[in-house]
């Protein structure tokens, strides 16, 4: 196996990438998008640990981060829609109001 | 006015309006061809009586070629025509009556042509008279609506509205005089198929309706200029600009 | 080394492959023009036997457009995300015992899970051609693959359930020890995976996606020449697989009918004997043709035959103990797998040819409020039976058939329901009918 | 009474570009090379989604002016042109010309040719049916039946080419009688083409009428009642199936149609469905007619007395037949002269299509599809 | 050695993906190269022999999430907003969120060098076989966790359904 380091590193710059596109797109959609690649990261970590220690139990966490994933996105992905339904846009610096 | 179906067969009864087997249009119940009323089939009828449908009227007042032979079911031998040449005949049916009661004047004209009846109306009250037509006389379904350029003429088009009845069997010729810049009321109100149909009138003839929703050429494209139907614009005329513009066609042609 | 063997079976079939599915094409054309009185493709070699190829020669040669406001890169990339997702997805299938590219504990989950990823070859295709049509087809083609891969999973869950393995050929072994296909066990969900599996190979009457009168060819509107030709050989190569599946599903993968029932162990001349009577078909026509050249491809198609014919008699004839007596598994195995695929894709194309289209509306309706909640039934009728079998120690056939009738009042209940929800016209009441009059 | 005729100002098909669109609306255009507008129909969709919200159709690329050809023509050169109008049906375009012109005239066709004109009419309703079915059916995707269906054409297109040489565009009858005498089989051609077609009408039944896709795909589609069918003027089997029992056929009959028993099928209502049983059912009484037709062709001259000459007196007619597609009717104006001052077509197709709106609004695209297929249009006919 | 060679492929694969993702002005191709990265995680988790998860994240992930965002990202047309502007100004926040993360994770690497790099890994068959393993702990010590997160999904999809109805 490759030394753990080596997850570690990977799953870091996967983390770093994943916030810079959070912190400076615009684009909701890309948005949400990095936040799953944040979330993967995430993930690359829990099994990695879970074969150097010989349990499956990372991976057990590893399948709820993913099952979040999928809740984030249906719900965020509905918020878009209903938000660019209303307001043609899908610039996160243009949802300013709280309601509409 | 006359029933075309009686015409082409002279075997037939041929005065009989509702033509031998017509079943009256299922749905209408008040179907009953028979009835006397304005239907008098085109027939010489014209005077007064509503004529006795299957009778052959003795008094012609219009020459009309036809009595018709013996109500002989096979197609025989066709009864000798009278050849004198069909030609347009005044006509003075109940329907005539009815509508000229109605709108005196706006009638300038009735005629028998070919055993259809023809009604010649002032096209400013057009509208009046199509509504008229459609819910009074029960004339339901337009069946045409298009026109005839006579270029010499003071008004130089006939507008021409064919209407049937489902209940009454029969057809009847609406003719309007036109002349040429002059504005025609719409009948969309009154029968939505002439929607299209005034719209390619419009087209071919340039004859401008009013209160037309969406009037515009239905056949040529929108920019073409000219009416081609118009007898002043020749077989071999056509908008050079326009090809020129949208086929590239260098020549025009 | 353990590497060489698979290898080898991979590049087989990826040589091969293309032109099955060019021949499947001939043949679904063959089959179509004999539903339709007529003769199908007769000018390219004898009955249009070197149809495909010519085809494929064509295809090759064509021009490769491009649309100028296409995205180029995905334009160009998602044929090839197609072709491949369907390709790889065979590597787990085994056709019969010994020809299988990688045994796989989670087999039969990496089949889906690949041929899931197809999806992306359509909906980037249809995006990155820039069209309308093709963006709707994409859509729609998306929205059916998804709703319908769900009750296909459910119906393959049920299956599942009985073999007790997710590997593709410990499923087929537990065919084999019980003695029952799965369609005997769970014909239900053998019904669902036939009407899903058409729907997810966009087949009629669920090709919606290229509904041809509705949307000209889907998200394949815009492309041409070999790209075009990519996007149908993963069709038929996803048609194979959906086949592969239901054949190892619930046909009893490569086992012959009857496979433990030594008494009919004739059987397993059947095979040579078929082939047989295609070679003396061949050996008949071949005089026939009209052209020398044709003669000799018809005499050398019979020939084939003869060759595949001894190859399946060989091990039968061979005396026992020896290798070649030891490969009969494999040969046959093989033979009856194919046999299987094929009868299921010829299933596949006498629907083509008889059903109307469904409408968009019409076949989500079908997709999630009957198969997918029948498919779930389905699932728990199953469980209800196995229970019944294994804890309860009931004998195995009352408690599936308990099952299945359970499963089916479901699907009644559902049909009958399902009716009185139809509006033609959507959102909109009907005017009242009034009689005409005049 | 005033209110069921009307639809709305927009009912012939709204002007979709200078309506404003709605938040999710988009136009999609349809045609004129769409495979399924059956030519060069052309028909711009308002949709919200895949449901239709107002559509326009745009026609005319195939116009030629027949009309106005027409007014340079003399009476018998102007009659091969009417068969390229619905060129499905070219042989009840020219019987509806030829019997206009000879109203025109005073004459008369003889008895044997208004026989032989109905028996081949009859036969061309039946193929322009045909091809109808296997088209419709193509369009909701069901390929089988089109070949079939081209089958049995095959059968008339080949008694018509026995009789006059043409398949296709016929030009098979002659003002005041018929171009060619009858050959000498054309009973039993008929004859046996009319005992198996029934057999082969229930073949077609058995692939589509029950079946619950094409049910589905048609039933409650493209409802047109039967005062929205008048109002609109449709008229034919579209109309029939809306259920108004009317065909010239028998209110007014032409040719020889009053001496044959025949019915007049109807729906109920009004969807594609039933347009497609009432189509199905005419086939069924034209194979009556026929088979009654021949059954006795009187015997006789096949052309009236009409002269080589054609000078109608003036005056005008209008006259219609019962062509496949609808009423197909014809205004002739005479001025005296050899060519007509005026003639006016009135296309079926055309006034049929204009329904096409109404009848689409608030379903799917696949819908417009059915219905643009329930309606028969020949574009060669609507654009003239 | 193969181990080794396979993980650099897909972690350069990953990592290139990822950058991808965050940078491009399509959200198409960021979806793509999205899809790309997920996969290329998912040769990890083989890798890594968590053959159930790898097969989790193909299907779910790329073939179930990543759709959804397809779908969103066809169906709110984005030809307008291609021409706007795609960034934000905030590359220097961005900046310094990645400097101090790197400089954490060094500092714990340099702390915990030697067991980080020395640890052995438990043998491969531990983890074996993979399916069953996982299906036991789910259903059996994480089985409270499984049904909340099945509660979770549920109400993702009443909320994706109520958001995206036609007026809210």
């Amino acid at each position: 196996m490759v030394p753990i380091g080596h997850y570690i590193f990977l799953s870091v710059a996967l983390l770093a990438i994943g916030i810079v596109g959070v912190v400076t797109r615009r684009n909701v959609i890309i948005i949400l998008m990095s936040i799953e690649l944040i979330l993967n990261a995430v993930n690359i970590n829990l099994v990695a640990f879970s074969r150097l220690v010989g349990s499956v139990e990372g991976q057990i966490f590893a399948i709820f981060i993913i099952t979040d994933a999928a809740a984030e996105a249906a719900v965020g992905l509905g918020i878009i829609i209903a938000f660019f339904r209303n307001r043609e846009t899908v610039l996160a610096d243009e949802m300013d109001i709280l309601k509409w | 006015m006359t029933n075309d179906s009686e015409e082409k067969q002279p075997p037939r009864p041929a005065e009989a309006e509702k033509p031998a087997g017509t079943p009256a249009p299922s749905a209408s119940p008040s179907a009953s061809g028979g009835t006397p009323s304005g239907e008098t089939p085109g027939k010489p009828a014209a005077p007064s009586a509503p004529v006795a449908a299957a009778k052959p009227p003795a008094a012609i007042t219009p020459p009309k070629p036809a009595a018709p032979a013996a109500p002989a079911k096979p197609p025989g031998p066709p009864p000798p025509p009278k050849e004198a040449p069909p030609k347009p005949a005044p006509l003075d049916n109940d329907l005539v009556k009815r509508y000229k009661a109605r709108f005196g004047g706006a009638v300038v004209e009735a005629l028998l042509d070919r055993k259809q009846a023809i009604l010649v109306i002032a096209a400013d009250r057009l509208l009046e008279i199509a509504r008229y037509s459609r819910d009074e006389e029960h004339f339901d379904l337009l069946v045409d609506l298009t026109a005839v350029d006579w270029p010499k003429r003071e008004k130089r088009f006939d507008l021409v509205l064919n209407l049937y009845s489902f209940s009454k069997n029969e057809r009847v010729r609406l003719k309007a005089l036109v002349a040429e810049n002059e504005p025609v009321p719409s009948v969309e109100s009154v029968w939505p198929t002439a929607n299209w149909l005034e719209r390619e009138v419009y087209d071919m003839f340039g004859i401008v309706f009013e209160g037309h929703s969406n009037l515009k050429r239905l056949l040529l494209p929108e920019e073409w200029q000219g009416h081609p139907l118009r007898k002043d614009y020749d077989i071999l005329q056509q908008d050079e600009a326009w090809v020129r513009e949208n086929l590239g066609i260098e020549s025009g042609q | 080394m353990p590497y060489v063997l698979p290898v080898l079976f991979a590049l087989v079939i990826v040589a091969l492959l293309p032109l099955v599915a060019g021949y499947i094409v001939l043949v679904e054309r063959k089959v179509m023009a004999d539903m339709q009185v007529r003769l199908g493709p007769m000018r390219v070699g004898p009955h249009g036997l070197l149809q495909p190829i010519a085809d494929a020669v064509k295809l090759l040669l064509k021009e490769d457009i491009i649309p100028e406001s296409a995205d180029r890169l995905v334009f160009w990339g998602a044929p090839l995300i197609s072709v491949t997702t369907a390709m790889v997805a065979l590597a787990a299938l085994p056709i019969g015992p010994f020809f299988q590219i990688a045994e796989l504990n989670i087999g039969l989950l990496f089949i889906l899970g690949v041929s899931s990823l197809g999806i992306f070859g359509i909906v980037l295709g249809g995006w990155a051609s820039n069209s309308h049509y093709s963006l709707l087809g994409a859509l729609r083609s998306a929205a059916q693959l998804v709703s319908y891969e769900t009750s296909a999973g459910m119906a393959i869950v049920g299956a599942l359930l009985l073999a007790g393995t997710l590997s593709t050929r410990g499923i087929v072994q537990a065919q084999a020890q019980t003695e029952v296909w799965f369609i005997f066990a769970a014909p239900v969900g053998f019904f669902i995976y036939l009407v899903a599996s058409i729907a997810e190979t966009n087949r009629a009457p669920f090709d919606m996606p290229e509904a041809e009168s509705e949307l000209v060819a889907g998200y394949m509107t815009e492309y041409s020449g070999f790209r075009w030709a990519l996007y149908f050989l993963a069709e038929y190569t996803n048609m194979i697989v959906v086949a592969s599946i239901a054949t190892t599903l619930f046909l009893g993968g490569w086992l012959r009918p009857f496979a433990s029932t030594s008494y009919l162990d004739f059987l397993d001349w059947l095979p040579p004997l078929l082939m047989a009577g295609v070679a003396g078909y061949c050996f008949w026509r071949a005089p026939k043709q009209p052209v020398a050249v044709q003669k000799m491809f018809m005499a050398a198609v019979g020939l084939l035959c003869i060759v595949l014919a001894l190859v399946l008699i060989m091990p039968m004839a061979a005396p026992r103990d020896s290798f070649l007596a030891s490969s009969k598994a494999g040969i046959h195995g093989a033979f009856w797998f194919l046999f299987k695929v094929g009868a299921y894709i010829y299933v596949f194309m006498w629907l083509r040819f008889t059903f109307p289209r469904y409408r968009f509306d019409q076949l989500m309706r079908l997709g999630w409020q009957f198969l997918v909640p029948l498919s779930i039934v389905n699932v728990m009728g199953i469980g209800v039976g196995l229970a019944l079998h294994r804890q309860l120690n009931w004998p195995a056939a009352p408690a599936l058939i308990l099952g299945i009738v359970l499963t089916l009042v479901a699907g009644a209940y559902l049909l009958a329901t399902g009716e009185k929800h139809e509006h033609p016209r959507v959102g909109e009441e009907e005017e009242e009918e009034t009689p005409v009059n005049a | 009474m005033a209110e069921r005729y009307n639809f709305g100002a927009g009912a012939g098909g709204v002007n979709v570009e200078t309506t404003v669109l709605g938040a999710d609306e988009i136009i999609l255009n349809m045609g004129p090379q769409h495979p399924s507008t059956h030519g060069v129909l052309r028909v711009k969709l308002r949709l919200d989604g895949e449901k239709v919200v107002g559509s326009e159709c745009v026609i005319g690329y195939l116009h030629r002016g027949v009309e106005k050809i027409a007014e340079h023509r003399s009476y018998q050169q102007f009659a091969p042109y009417v068969d390229r109008m619905d060129y499905v049906a070219a042989v009840s375009n020219g019987l509806g010309y030829c019997e206009t012109v000879e109203k025109l005239l005073g004459a008369e066709a003889p008895p044997r040719a208004r026989v032989i004109r109905t028996i081949l009419t009859e036969l061309q309703r039946i193929a322009s049916h045909l091809f109808w079915l296997g088209t419709h059916a193509l369009d909701i995707g069901a390929l089988t039946p089109l070949f079939y269906c081209l089958r049995e054409r095959e059968e008339i297109l080949k008694i018509f080419e026995k009789y006059c040489g043409a398949r296709l565009t016929t030009h098979a009858f002659r003002i005041g009688g018929l171009q060619y005498e009858a050959y000498d089989e054309l009973e039993k051609d008929t004859e046996r083409f009319c005992k198996d077609f029934d057999r082969r009408v229930d073949e077609y039944e058995s692939l589509l009428t029950e079946n619950r896709i094409w049910v589905g795909r048609t039933k409650g589609i493209g409802v047109l009642t039967a005062d929205a069918a008048i109002a609109m003027g449709v008229t034919g089997p579209v109309l029939r199936a809306s259920g108004v029992q009317w065909d010239i056929r028998k209110s007014m009959p032409y040719a020889a149609y009053d001496q044959y028993e025949f019915s007049i099928p109807t729906g109920k209502n009004g969807d594609t469905y039933d347009r497609y049983l009432v189509r199905l059912e005419e086939m069924r009484q034209s194979r009556k007619i026929c088979l009654q037709a021949i059954e006795n062709i009187p015997a006789g001259p096949i052309l009236g007395k009409v002269g080589k000459v054609l000078k109608p007196p003036p005056g005008e007619v209008y006259h219609s037949i019962e062509a496949p597609k609808g009423e197909l009717g014809y205004y002739i104006v005479s001025d005296g002269t050899t060519q007509p001052y005026r003639v006016r077509i009135r296309p079926p197709s055309l006034i049929n299509l204009e329904a096409l709106d109404q009848m689409i609004r608030g379903h799917l695209v696949a819908d417009v599809v059915a219905v643009i297929g329930t309606l028969d249009i020949v574009l060669g006919e609507v654009d003239r | 050695m193969l181990d080794q060679v396979v993980f650099y492929f897909f972690a350069a694969l990953a990592i290139v993906s990822a950058i991808l993702v965050v940078t491009r002005r399509n959200a198409v191709q960021s979806a793509i190269f999205l899809v790309t990265a997920l996969l290329a995680t998912a040769g990890i988790f083989l890798n890594l022999n968590a053959e159930f998860l790898f097969i989790v994240q193909v299907i779910l992930y790329a073939g179930g999430i990543m759709v959804l965002f397809i779908f969103v990202i066809m169906l709110v047309n984005l030809d307008v907003a291609l021409h706007q502007v795609q960034f934000n100004r905030q590359w220097f926040v961005a900046l310094i969120i990645s400097a101090v993360l790197a400089a954490q994770v060094a500092a714990a690497i340099a702390v915990s060098r030697r067991t980080l790099y020395t640890m052995p890994a438990a043998p491969a068959e531990s983890l074996q076989p993979n399916t069953e393993r996982v299906a036991f702990y789910l259903f059996h010590t994480y089985v409270l966790p499984f049904e909340i997160a099945s509660i979770l999904l549920l109400v993702a999809m009443v909320g994706a359904v109520v958001m995206a109805k036609k007026r809210v």
